[in-house]
């Protein structure tokens, strides 16, 4: 594995995309979370 | 010498960013009529009439001009009614008579003049507004919401920095108008209140 | 409606006239560029290229000095106000557009003259030399005319304004400085299209502005 | 929505497509793989800055929901924003490995560079009317003033530069030439792209709704 770079770099991105997914989708939680406290009143 | 003039104003609120000034103020004059608005600072007066005046808009609400029986346009307000306001400050680059040529919508020399010799300031007419005082700033105002003989007059503070000379006039001034004309003043003064027949209390309004 | 705007354009003329001061700098502004600009150049020969970017950069740069300036005046002596009670803006906004083209065109009709003198250029085709000079100019006072009334609302002004404008004005400046560069140097015949390409710019902006400018004169 | 939640599933593959699914290019080789972000990327900063044209329109035009228009406008803007600096960072780096220099005013360059200061003058328009009431009103007309001078780009263009860029998407004869799997990647990246820019959009409208929100709540009582 180590030995084909194109392999290193798309872990690389991938495991960029994962922390950013994973921001998101946390931040999607939250937002309806909040959402559901202002709306249902 | 005016037709009949009405103002009504219906559920006026008025919301800057943050904070709320006022809430569903509702109020109606007529000519004949002079209608006192009145709060502590900070009540949102001043926005109220320059709502009224189409400067500013209202978060809610609407404004309704009638002359007669007719509903004056939005756009065509313009030459109906008369404003004063400290916010409205005249060319510092011209002169008393200039800055009132320029306000009004075709009047004769004549009569800017006379205007000028009545609020005193005819001896000072060449002089830049620039040079003036605050007192005669504040008449230099009064000239110009006055100058075309508005069917509705809209007044913010009218005797701030005048001198009881300067009181005197706008008082027998408001006097002699105050039959073919809606007038509205916007003050916490008591002589001015005195001059009214009604009004409202913007902040008691609010609670 | 006209008499509306003769008499705005009547006021901003005397005021200015009176208070020669902001007026005055501008014009020293941009006679002053062009001559530190030949001066730095000293005698080098340059490209005809080289010299219409030269004399495009000097004439945005003084547009940019002078030409927001309209509107921030009535800001800062606060008097908008009193010319919002008593105009419609469209009025207001054709006198300012007026009055920008005006003095635009007369720092445009100083700059140029000024810098061909120092420079020892003399354009192969001069009639289509003014041409490319005044309808740039027009491009660029029409565009600023709306973006000074922008800028004026907002904070750190005549640095904003630079920012804002630039982007708008590439269009322009591309256009302006290409033509003027075929037009010193001669060879290709004209190219009227390019011409009209800036009137149409300045007649789109123009328009556009017309129908826009309530919305930042009064408050939505 | 779960349309925008696809993503999630959409992007990995897309990860995957572009750098062991899709074959090297003929010429650059594995370094045009690039060109499955950079594309994509530079769709969606044009997408994002025509819906703020739009939103700033409809801000003018419609009466109600105002404060939401303002909000979207601007969101849509501020999330471009930053699609166009990868666009611009992909788009040199690409240009260094195939052309030689990281910067050479190619009319593509030059298109989101322009796009670029754009934004950069619409959000600093933006945030110095900051307590201003009129601040929605005054930072619509300046992105539809901007929108229009748009067309007369691609007038100009043409006239001032020749173009070293290859057409990429509409490849008739363009430099490199894009095989079927290469353009089903590009394609499908395209599609996850615009979906990411949707689920941040519709996220940042959603909080901004919040604001909106609690604002009223906060001080109509």
């Amino acid at each position: 594995m180590t030995s084909n770079p194109l392999m290193t770099l798309m872990a690389v991105v991938m495991i960029i995309w994962f922390g950013l997914a994973l921001f998101l989708y946390r931040l999607d939680r939250k937002v309806s979370k909040i959402e559901g406290v202002i709306h249902e009143p | 010498m005016h037709k009949n003039y009405s103002l009504h104003i219906n559920k006026i609120s008025k919301r800057f960013r943050k904070q709320l000034l006022f809430r569903d103020i509702s109020f109606s004059a007529e000519t004949g009529e002079s209608y006192f608005i009145t709060g502590p600072n900070g009540s949102g007066k001043s926005t109220m009439l320059q709502i009224i005046a189409g400067v500013q808009k209202s978060t809610a609400g609407e404004i309704f001009f009638s002359r007669g029986k007719k509903e004056i346009p939005a756009g065509e307000r313009f030459s109906h009614f008369g404003f004063t306001s400290p916010a409205v400050n005249p060319y510092d680059m011209l002169t008393a008579a200039e800055n009132i040529r320029f306000a009004s919508s075709g009047v004769k020399d004549e009569q800017i003049d006379e205007m000028l010799s009545l609020f005193g300031l005819y001896p000072h007419r060449s002089k830049h507004v620039g040079l003036y005082s605050s007192g005669m700033k504040q008449r230099v105002r009064l000239i110009i919401a006055m100058i075309d003989s508005p069917g509705i007059l809209l007044l913010d503070e009218p005797s701030s920095n005048l001198d009881s000379a300067g009181k005197d006039i706008l008082f027998s001034e408001i006097e002699r108008i105050r039959k073919d004309t809606v007038i509205v003043i916007a003050t916490n003064e008591h002589d001015e209140i005195k001059l009214c027949t009604k009004g409202i209390d913007i902040a008691e309004q609010n609670l | 409606m006209q008499s509306r705007i003769f008499k705005n354009l009547r006021k901003d003329f005397l005021i200015e006239f009176r208070n020669r001061s902001a007026v005055n700098i501008s014009f020293a502004f941009a006679g002053i560029t062009t001559l530190s600009v030949s001066l730095a150049c000293g005698g080098a020969t340059l490209s005809p290229q080289i010299h219409s970017v030269l004399l495009w950069i000097i004439i945005f740069f003084s547009g940019m000095s002078g030409l927001s300036h309209i509107f921030i005046r009535e800001e800062e002596e606060r008097t908008s106000l009193f010319l919002a009670l008593h105009s419609d803006p469209e009025n207001i906004y054709l006198s300012k557009l007026v009055f920008n083209i005006i003095l635009f065109s007369c720092i445009t009709a100083l700059v140029t003259p000024l810098y061909l003198f120092f420079m020892q250029v003399v354009p192969a085709y001069t009639v289509y030399f003014i041409l490319t000079a005044a309808s740039g100019s027009l491009a660029i006072s029409s565009i600023t005319t709306i973006l000074g009334a922008m800028v004026a609302k907002a904070e750190s002004r005549s640095s904003l304004f630079t920012v804002i404008s630039f982007p708008v004005m590439i269009p322009v400046l591309w256009i302006s400085i290409k033509l003027t560069s075929d037009s010193i140097e001669g060879g290709a015949p004209p190219e009227l299209r390019s011409l009209l390409f800036l009137l149409a710019f300045s007649g789109v902006i123009i328009s556009v502005s017309y129908l826009a400018f309530k919305f930042i004169w009064t408050e939505q | 929505m779960v349309l925008y939640r696809l993503i999630f599933i959409f992007m990995p593959v897309v990860i995957y497509m572009a750098f062991m699914w899709a074959p090297p290019a003929a010429i650059l080789g594995d370094a045009s793989r690039i060109l499955y972000f950079h594309v994509p990327v530079a769709w969606v900063s044009v997408v994002a800055f025509i819906v703020s044209g739009v939103q700033s329109i409809l801000f003018l035009v419609t009466e109600n929901r105002r404060r939401e228009r303002e909000y979207m406008a601007y969101n849509s803007a501020a999330a471009g924003m930053v699609f166009t600096i990868l666009t611009v960072i992909t788009g040199s780096i690409w240009a260094k490995l195939s052309w030689g220099s990281y910067w050479n005013w190619d009319p593509r360059e030059t298109s989101i560079v322009v796009l670029m200061l754009i934004y950069i003058a619409y959000l600093s328009l933006y945030s110095s009317l900051k307590e201003h009431p009129n601040r929605g009103g005054i930072s619509s007309v300046y992105l539809i003033i901007a929108m229009i001078t748009m067309p007369f780009f691609i007038f100009i263009i043409p006239r001032i530069y020749s173009s070293l860029h290859p057409d990429t998407i509409i490849n008739q004869e363009g430099k490199i030439h894009l095989e079927p799997a290469m353009r089903i990647t590009l394609f499908s990246s395209i599609v996850t792209f615009t979906l990411l820019y949707g689920y941040i959009y519709r996220l940042m409208n959603r909080i901004s709704r919040l604001e909106i929100k609690a604002e009223e709540k906060h001080y109509d009582i």
